[in-house]
């Protein structure tokens, strides 16, 4: 039973792969998520209790220790994985990427320390499995914080000219550190380490500092395959064939998860990290300024006008998901089915701050499945239907999108709601979304407004259809 | 060169293995529903935890009477297993809500 | 059991290899067009020609005063060979075909 | 520059799983398949040239012999693969596949010998190798010999009793021999080793045999995948990464590929393998006892319905490959359209007996790729087609697939000629088709039957739409 350390990992590895595979269909995803973290026990189980060594296998060192950390983090863990709400999910990921990335970090630091007088003969490979761990496990640990910082409202934006061109001379300095290091190293002079350190936690605060909060899901899914780089490192440095496995699937399929997320926005993942659009977001109180005038309407009209149409499409946005409203609207949803109204909701995919966020969310309040429709097959509908009830969402169905070049958001499929009979706006004002730029469609003669927290006023409106 | 010959040479399984790693998770990740990419987004999360089994190597093998390796090692394992734990179970929460069965809106 | 650890232990890089190579296989084939089908086998058939390292190997490896060995060697490389030249030629007159920009009905 | 053969072996491996995955994609399918012959020629360079050994890296010995083989292989191997007929190539690939498979079984041959004495000491994984390279190479050379002899006409179907049965007896019989082999060998004694060869060999012709000649493509892309894991158990043996990369990508997609094309066919793999279709189709001579009465037509009226439609689809099928027909259908297509009449081709995916086997064909003749529209686009259009040309297809106009559960291709997706106004069916005589059964659609009362070979009848409407 030599080897029962390398089946284990066998297994591991293969609960990743298989794991990851069945998170790709509906029907079996959840229990993907099982079977990778079937594969994770497996792994923890071989390096703790199979050691090889020369008397044969036995138990790692400090297995009391070991136990001790493995359960506070599995009862912290737990508890904050339990108990944070829904829509405060994606800010929950980037913290854990981040513990991930400090995991890293620490590792590389440890085993920095052990290599101790045996630096100067170290392999090239080695060094770099070594330096690589402690960068980027740095970065993603800083860039994490930072990124669940501005998520969850901790942290706001902030830009500096020059910003690119600094972010490349960091990038040099560090590789130049890790360089010197290399050398320094092996006459016990540890400056040039620590000064990687530095430098790497300093790159991944500029990094992510400067990007819009709105994009912060792609910057955590890229940080995300970051942290998979370092643990592969991890993998690489100890011939540990899970970590290695584990942390290079997750670093190519979060590249590729990126980029994904970055093409449902028609951006490319260079134009979301400069900069170009999220930065502005906050800065977007320019609204109202445009020539026409909006109509407002009061949630009475809205709820008569909804009562009596055949047919009515929500169009749920970010603000939906900020109002945490999924619940009422869904509520509204059962009344006017209720009334003989046929109710869909229009899904767009970028829809929220993250794909699939809208999904989720209306799942949450049991909306049923079947009634939330993708774009490609809501599109041709609008024509048909009397009452579109836009609900916090903004860019999603701008027009510009199809009719303005000069839009940032040009080219991105939006959701044709000016087909249908008459629109209902649902947000508190008339600021823009996370493009930051003005919507015509408010404009439009067959769109109304109804100002007010979403919540709030599906609650109204929930009221006035019941009383009516 | 010669330098990068040897490097492949003697690490050539891993590169092997690296590169049809990279393979895979391209592939599998490429013909995914978007609905889904935010749960596999979070899937991976829990899955790069996976960096823990080398927290747990460097703390089994620090010597007991090393106290600066023991914390860090110990705060390793912590932060590490925060990832795993946490990552898989807001993974679940997450795909708990996609049990009902699929219907026509699900698809593409 | 012994033995199944043992062989799995010893053999472990190349189990990795061969898993994530099934894995790959499957994933590259399952998305394609079924019009591309054919050519798919024909290409595939020209990489199995890889066999043909085998022989090389050994009729490589053949002492000179080793008649048979050197026969069937050669034998060998002649058969290895065809399939490799073939296959690719083969495929390559299919393939050949779909030069032109494929339209609507190269879809799905 | 010790690990060149290395590296070179890398880029081989990268080359086969690129390309392929290159070839999957219509666009790039033809560079795909260059991208893995460069793989292979780095491979061939790596093993003939940058053998490690204890003064360096050189060259293997009987270099000379090598290029005169390798030459010899391909000249010849040229010549056929250009040489050969469009409709030929399924055959030429069953035949090259043997000879990777025999290829395969060489090696395992002469391995053995080397090893002689230390046979002993065998460990149990390269013995593993050793016989699996042979047994499955000898079955896979033998299968795709039958299986070539079959396509090309020269070997019949050949069916007896209790033939699954006695199947199961042989592959138990081949184990046992491989098993008393490995004890046996030790001392010496060959003779279990010469039964393996034998009983591999017999195996592979009770496999092949029965299964009908129509079933070939099937069997082919199984056998592909054999030689594969031939090839893979020979990597295996020399730690040769570059024959196990190969091997196993082609033993995984090829079993991928045979079971999609089975499901297309709508059977199982297993029911291929029993022959339950595929034999019966050489004794279908029990056509025209149907009930009703055909309407034969001549080929002046046939050319007058067509020149004076609006719409005319063809459907081509197996029988069009076998009259080499390809080029006069494009040519009776330009000609309608010069007269303003709309041709569009109908594409099942199973017509023919290989997958894409009329996008190959009517390629080859120019046909416009646009004008080959697939099964699920086609089929709306029929109600509005005025005729319908059926030029040797006829499984894949079976209404029997929608309407007969009883019937052998229940199940099967079809083209819905039916619904045009007029069908014209081309074919020799009232004969079935591949499954060997009653087509009701030659007795429906808007179908006329042109009888005669297709390239004739085709010839014959050419020429009268010419002169009409
Ligand atoms: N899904 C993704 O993966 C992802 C990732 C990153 C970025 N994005 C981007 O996010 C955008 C998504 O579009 P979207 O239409 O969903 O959202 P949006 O364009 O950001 O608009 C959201 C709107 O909701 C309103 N709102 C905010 N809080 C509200 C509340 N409590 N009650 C009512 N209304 C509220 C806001 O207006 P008021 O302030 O006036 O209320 C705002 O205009 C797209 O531009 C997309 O490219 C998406
Ligand atoms: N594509 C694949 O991958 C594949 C593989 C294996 C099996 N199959 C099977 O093959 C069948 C394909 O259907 P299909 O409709 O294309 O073909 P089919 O059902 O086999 O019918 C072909 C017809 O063509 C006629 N024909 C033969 N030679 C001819 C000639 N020289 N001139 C005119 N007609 C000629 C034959 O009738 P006469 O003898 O009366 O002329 C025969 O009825 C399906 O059952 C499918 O499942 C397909």
């Amino acid at each position: 039973m030599k080897h029962i350390q390398e089946v284990l990992f066998l297994l591991g590895s293969l609960g990743f792969v298989v794991g990851l595979k069945m998170m790709g269909k509906p029907d079996s995803a959840r229990k993907g998520n099982l079977v990778a973290a079937a594969g994770m026990l497996f792994a923890v189980l071989g390096i703790m209790f199979f050691k090889h060594g020369e008397e044969g296998i036995h138990v790692v060192n400090n297995v009391g220790l070991i136990t001790a950390a493995i359960g506070i983090g599995t009862l912290v863990g737990w508890l904050m994985a339990k108990r944070v709400q829904m829509t405060a999910m994606p800010e929950m990921v980037s913290l854990f990427n981040g513990m991930g990335g400090l995991c890293a970090a620490l590792i590389s630091l440890l085993e920095w320390k052990f290599k101790g007088d045996s630096i100067a003969t170290m392999p090239a490979g080695e060094y770099l499995a070594i330096i690589a761990g402690l960068i980027i496990g740095t970065v993603s640990f800083v860039g994490s914080i930072v990124a669940w910082g501005k998520l969850s409202g901790k942290l706001g934006d902030f830009r500096f000219p020059g910003q690119q061109f600094i972010n490349i001379i960091m990038l040099l300095a560090i590789v130049a550190m890790a360089w010197l290091n290399f050398g320094a190293a092996a006459d016990g002079n540890m400056m040039y380490f620590y000064l990687v350190i530095v430098l790497a936690a300093v790159y991944g605060l500029l990094f992510v500092f400067p990007i819009g909060g709105a994009d912060m899901p792609v910057v955590i899914s890229l940080l995300n395959s970051f942290t998979g780089v370092a643990a592969a490192c991890g993998g690489f440095l100890y011939h540990n064939n899970v970590m290695l496995m584990g942390g290079v699937l997750v670093g190519s399929a979060g590249t590729i998860l990126t980029i994904v997320m970055c093409k449902a926005m028609n951006r490319s993942l260079t134009n979301v990290l400069i900069g170009a659009v999220g930065g502005s977001s906050a800065a977007a109180s320019s609204g109202g300024k445009s020539g026409g005038s909006v109509r407002e309407v009061q949630a009475t009209d809205v709820a008569i006008l909804m009562k009596y149409a055949q047919k009515v499409i929500v169009v749920p946005g970010y603000g939906l998901a900020v109002a945490q409203a999924q619940h009422v609207v869904h509520e509204l949803e059962g009344l006017l089915e209720a009334e003989g109204v046929e109710v869909k909701y229009a899904i767009h995919p970028v829809a929220g701050r993250m794909p699939g966020h809208m999904n989720v969310l209306l799942a949450e309040s049991n909306v049923s499945y079947d009634k939330l429709v993708e774009m490609e097959h809501i599109n041709p509908e609008f024509a048909t239907t009397d009452v579109v009830l836009v609900v916090g969402a903004n860019d999603v169905v701008n027009p510009a999108a199809k009719t303005d070049p000069s839009s940032p958001i040009y080219g991105m499929p939006i959701l044709d709601v000016e087909n249908a009979k008459q629109i209902v706006v649902l947000k508190r004002s008339m600021k823009s979304g996370y493009a930051g730029i003005e919507n015509e469609l408010f404009y439009n003669s067959k769109c109304g407004m109804l100002f007010g927290d979403a919540k709030e006023s599906l609650q109204k409106l929930v009221n006035e259809v019941k009383t009516l | 060169m010669d330098l990068i010959f040897n490097f492949i040479g003697e690490n050539i399984s891993m590169i092997y293995l690296v590169i049809l790693m990279v393979f895979v998770g391209i592939e599998l990740i490429g013909h995914v529903p978007s609905v889904l990419h935010t749960p596999l987004m979070s899937g991976a999360n829990a899955i790069h935890g996976v960096v823990l089994i080398g927290a747990i190597y460097v703390l089994g093998h620090a010597k007991g009477d090393d106290t600066f390796s023991l914390v860090v090692g110990f705060i390793g394992v912590i932060v590490g297993t925060l990832n795993v734990i946490g990552g898989f179970v807001v993974t679940d929460r997450m795909l708990e809500m996609f049990k009902k069965k699929p219907g026509k809106g699900a698809k593409s």
